[in-house]
């Protein structure tokens, strides 16, 4: 398995330079967002203003961001609800985010949808990403993926798509069905499979019988890899190759993350099925604090820096949640709007944010 | 009598018939240990062992086919399917193999598939669906959806000893708000028959599930005004009880057909049918559908509400219906 | 204008909506070089290469999720499910991404949807299904089954020049058996917009698809027996031309309801309801139904005869109705 | 891949003496058996009295065979369209088969459904396979298959569950679930995977993009193997192998056969997307022909035993045939009976024959 720190955040034997253009600082700005916009999403939910559950990816943002960051600016993700990392790496600004989950009338989906539910199709020239949410029915963004980049490849567009899926959806016959397809097709698609080892309380081993969920590949042909999760640095490399090879021609590839879930499923799940033991395990992986760790031990950053920076992403998340708490709930009069063409109203843009969050 | 929720009569029904039939077996995802995500199954797998309740991958139609399978085998299979809406994932599953394999080959199916079904807690488009019409035109299923903590016990008992499959719907909204008596002894509430929940001579409210609940506030309403209507809870959609749903309507000669499900296409089409070809000379006014708007359910609460039918719009329909 | 059969008005309408249209692509299993199951694609592939008639894998639910992916980018894919039956196995895609994406997210999913549907041909339980209620009761989807070679074409254009998912099923019992008139220059037949096939004033048969033909036969032999049926041809299924249905009902006064699906939950529940509730006061007899029996499509053809609706049970179901 | 004969029926360097304990002489018979029933129902097919579709299995009864030979009498199959060796090297009478080709009132769907949609569930002691026939759509019979085997260990029945699926079929999401599902709960169940090139029209490599068909059970972390399909003494070693294993605990398994579809999809299908040259190479495999080489060559048989042999499966297949012929079509008064419990009527059981076809 590709690691690049130990797995506390020191030097590793096999670390070598941080290896792509982009700032290290800026992984741990956008992990640190990441991680700051559900924070605050969990105050609002203990203050009743979330709608339904709210899905942390505590613990996971790392991977989350360190693989959406090997994208170029206009590609497409399809995140699913543990992908905040994504989004924000993407420039999905937070306020977006924070609507949706409060199911305010401005949010992206207008309040019909839930949590990251949201979707982004840029005019032509736009330098936005592709976004498309999931919808709830797992695996079912798999095939999705595979169409967008197909269809972007028949409109002369050199776009990769980036699908996340966890280790439990990986069992659903969409997810199967997709990326065989894809494989065929030679589509520029990279699944990102996250070892969170637990679906909802079913742990990895009830749902599936291999050691590592990478080979979950092996039936479609395509390359796979399996990369600590929590180390920035080793997703990125893995996953920049493999970008680069589809955008290229190559065709599909997977990387599995091996990464662990800290908290429940949702709020309202206290994990009690979660032994002890491992959560103290990966309390030491965090990939924060590791990364932290690392930018101070290669000088890449001082203590103030990341300070400020925690600062930084703390303040921006508040500030973005209080501009969506402001914002009022849908008017009841338009739920029977915009089923079919023709009768389309007003459809809020999700906002994209370019500094600091990315180069 | 002990007066429990309706929750905890699922769990109840679950544990008795697994206590009374070695063949019956639940699987399902999340439903061991963790007790399934709205704890219907909780304790069964500590009391009966991780055989008996089984822990599935993400794999709807795993979890649907391999019950077909088992029943083969003569077992007993539940299937709980985390939410109803996620029953799409098996359609093909349920509709095409389960529902035609003993008209093909005299080989019947008894599996119970049951999962939460319905809206109003804020569960937008994926965890509030009310799918009984995707189903309603399989000849070979059957299905129920009770509104009571007696008849969730009873018809799902009746489910599991049923030598047919039945998708059994229970309504999310009610798990823990409704609540009463059920008896301590062994009962079924028998599939196929439908329940007057209220007696009343001026209009038929034919309904069902959650529904159930919210025509009896608007009878309540109605009767204050008046107007004393009949609400004749179906409990089986299929097959329906078409005996009760013409007894009721040639009483009252006005019928009012309440479900959750959104209009068109939904339950209410059927009801209406029916009424047509057989209660055409009782009928006095044209049948009424109250029902969900044709959208895919909103999850903002001021969206679901304008959404959903309540009270309210049931009165209203029933006045307009009355005053024909 | 040329005679063509309605399999090849469909091959037609691709092939010219593909050559207007670079947007405009094929996918399903078998439409390349075979040119499809029932060579509804046939030399497409030759002519506008692999990348725009996509063979795919036996993958249902991949063919109809690409589809979607390759909508939001701007293509306009037109899906071919070898029979409908397996649309069963996209059922989820279907009713859950496609059908509520526009009304999520304002992300209009312009996909067409098509395969042969309907029994007549000894297919059996597996390829013979009539799908339409099964998507009856989705806002969000589209549903056209055409009944002419002129139909076909006219609505598939339609179809895939409309922004929004289309369901498009093609009677395959009429494929190579019906024949029409169908002009040289581009033309569509709007969607949601029914077709009076014959004029008359004792009753309405209301009907689609390859029944449309059962409803003429019946006509002809009713107008010898001095009774003049008027027939509608729905052609939309979703959204249904209430007016049309209205029209018809207001002028006749009685309603027959003629449908290949089995009759329990099929769309002759939501006609009758339409029916009941907009044309009570014009009713002077119940709505009748005439379908299929309400069990799983059998193969042999005694059975099979004895399942299916016939000009000869409409004929009956039409005297009754006449001499209520 | 296992290969125990030359491909044209010579003895092979690593070829062993037949290892199972049935005379080699019953797949012959058995073999020959399947193509003279399925060379039957071309000609009653030609005469219009077939109803809807027929399919042949020419060039892949040997694998059929073969594999069903490594079951015990009790065991359950579930065949595909093309297993017409499998139903008879589990004794189902060819005259089942006839009569639901026919869609005969006695046959045992009583001419409700097609082909070899059959389904035997026997009565608890009975020396009896349990056979589920498919339902068209394709992968749905892997889930079944797995609750079967998982039904019968409920039930404390040392059971194997068999079932075949095309090459096309491995890409449906009811495959991937159900082999998922059997291979996490160590379920005994082997499939066995034809690669006989083509579904329908569709090669194999537009429908995976792997080399060898068995890798698909790559992902589920089972064994897996490949196998000269057209030589049934390697199938039948491979098989037995892996069935055992089962029986013993050891779960589910892949077994993954090279072979050939000979003739069209159906009768309908000429098959012209088929090269030539690939199908004269496979003529030269032919299994019956290549079995007879090896008999003679072995010297377990001899030329006249052989013929005896054919004339005795011909002569059967036509007296079966006879006897279908002869039978009713169904009352269409029956039409509405038996959809529900309560409303059974008379259920035409499957038929067995024991000899003289195994052992
Ligand atoms: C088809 C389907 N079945 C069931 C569910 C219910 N469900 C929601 S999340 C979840 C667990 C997902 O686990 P995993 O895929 O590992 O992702 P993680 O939550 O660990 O990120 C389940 C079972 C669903 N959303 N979709
Ligand atoms: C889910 C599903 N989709 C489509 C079909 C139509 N169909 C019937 S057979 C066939 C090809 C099957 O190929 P394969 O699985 O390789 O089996 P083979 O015919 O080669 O034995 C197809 C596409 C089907 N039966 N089921
Ligand atoms: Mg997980
Ligand atoms: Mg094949």
């Amino acid at each position: 398995m590709k690691r690049h720190m130990t797995r506390t955040g020191g030097r590793s034997m096999r670390n070598p330079a941080v290896s792509c253009q982009r700032s290290a600082v800026s992984y741990q700005l956008t992990a640190g967002l990441a991680r700051d916009v559900e924070e605050r999403l969990t105050v609002l939910f203990r203050q009743s203003k979330v709608i339904g559950g709210l899905y942390r990816s505590m613990g996971q943002e790392g991977e989350s961001v360190a693989t959406a960051y090997a994208l170029e600016r206009t590609d497409a993700i399809l995140p699913l609800i543990r992908n905040m990392g994504a989004l924000m790496t993407m420039g999905v600004r937070p306020r977006e985010i924070f609507l949706q989950y409060m199911a305010k009338a401005r949010s992206n989906s207008r309040g019909r949808d839930l949590n990251i539910h949201i979707v982004h199709l840029p005019v032509a020239g736009a330098a936005e990403p592709v976004v498309v949410g999931p919808i709830s029915m797992l695996g079912d963004s798999i095939p999705v993926a595979a169409g967008i980049a197909m269809g972007a490849r028949m409109r002369g567009q050199n776009m990769v798509a980036m699908a996340w899926i966890g280790d439990g959806a990986t069992s659903t016959g969409a997810f199967h069905e997709g990326l065989n397809f894809a494989a065929v097709q030679r589509i520029p698609l990279i699944v990102v499979a996250e070892d969170n080892k637990f679906a909802y309380s079913t742990p990895i081993a009830k749902q599936m019988n291999i050691a590592r969920i990478d080979e979950r590949a092996a039936a479609y042909g395509i390359p796979h890899e399996m990369v600590d999760g929590n180390d920035m640095l080793a997703v990125y490399d893995v996953t920049k190759r493999l970008v680069d090879r589809a955008r290229f021609g190559g065709g599909a590839a997977l990387i599995g993350v091996d990464t662990m879930r800290m908290q429940g499923h949702a709020q309202h799940d206290d994990a009690r099925y979660v032994p002890k033991a491992l959560l103290e395990e990966w309390a030491k992986k965090d990939p924060i604090a590791r990364f932290r760790t690392h930018l101070l031990e290669t000088g890449a950053a001082t203590e103030q820096d990341i300070d400020e920076i925690d600062a930084m992403t703390k303040r921006f998340a508040s500030d973005e949640a209080q501009l969506a708490e402001d914002d009022a709930m849908p008017d009841p009069s338009t739920v029977t709007r915009g089923v079919y063409a023709g009768d389309d109203f007003a459809q809020p843009q999700v906002e994209f944010v370019k500094s600091p969050f990315r180069s | 009598m002990a007066v429990i929720t309706y929750l905890e009569a699922i769990r109840q029904a679950l544990g008795e018939e697994m206590a009374r039939d070695e063949r019956v077996f639940i699987l399902g995802e999340d439903v061991g240990a963790y007790g399934g995500a709205f704890k219907a199954t909780e304790g069964l797998q500590e009391r009966f062992g991780e055989a008996r309740v089984v822990d599935t991958p993400i794999s709807e139609t795993a979890i649907v086919g391999s019950a077909i399978g088992a029943s083969y085998m003569g077992m007993r299979p539940v299937c709980e399917i985390q939410f109803i809406d996620f029953i799409a994932c098996c359609f093909d599953m349920l509709t095409n193999f389960a529902a035609t394999s003993r008209y093909r080959n005299g080989a019947g199916v008894s599996i119970v598939v049951r999962g939460p079904c319905g809206g109003g807690v804020g569960g937008g488009p994926f965890h509030s669906v009310n799918p009984e019409a995707f189903f309603l035109n399989t000849p070979g299923l059957k299905m129920v959806e009770p509104s009571t903590a007696y008849d969730a016990k009873g018809l799902l008992k009746a489910a599991i000893r049923d030598d047919d499959p039945v998708l059994y719907f229970e309504h999310k909204f009610l798990y823990r708000r409704i609540k009463d008596e059920v008896p301590e002894e062994d009962y079924v509430v028998p599939l196929g028959k439908a329940a007057i929940r209220r007696e009343g001579s001026d209009l038929s409210i034919i309904t069902f599930g959650a529904m159930t609940h919210t025509a009896m506030d608007a009878a309540a309403t109605l009767s204050d005004a008046g107007v004393e209507a009949e609400v004749l809870d179906l409990r089986s959609l299929a097959p329906l009880d078409r005996e009760a749903i013409l007894t009721t309507v040639s009483k009252t000669s006005r019928a009012l057909v309440l479900y959750e499900a959104t209009r068109t296409g939904g339950i209410g089409g059927e009801l209406a049918a029916i009424l047509a070809e057989d209660a055409f000379e009782y009928l006095d006014a044209p049948v009424m559908r109250v029902a969900s708007v044709d959208t895919p359910v909103p999850y903002s609460p001021p969206l679901e509400a304008a959404f959903l039918p309540n009270a309210d719009k049931v009165v209203a329909a029933a006045q307009k219906l009355v005053e024909y």
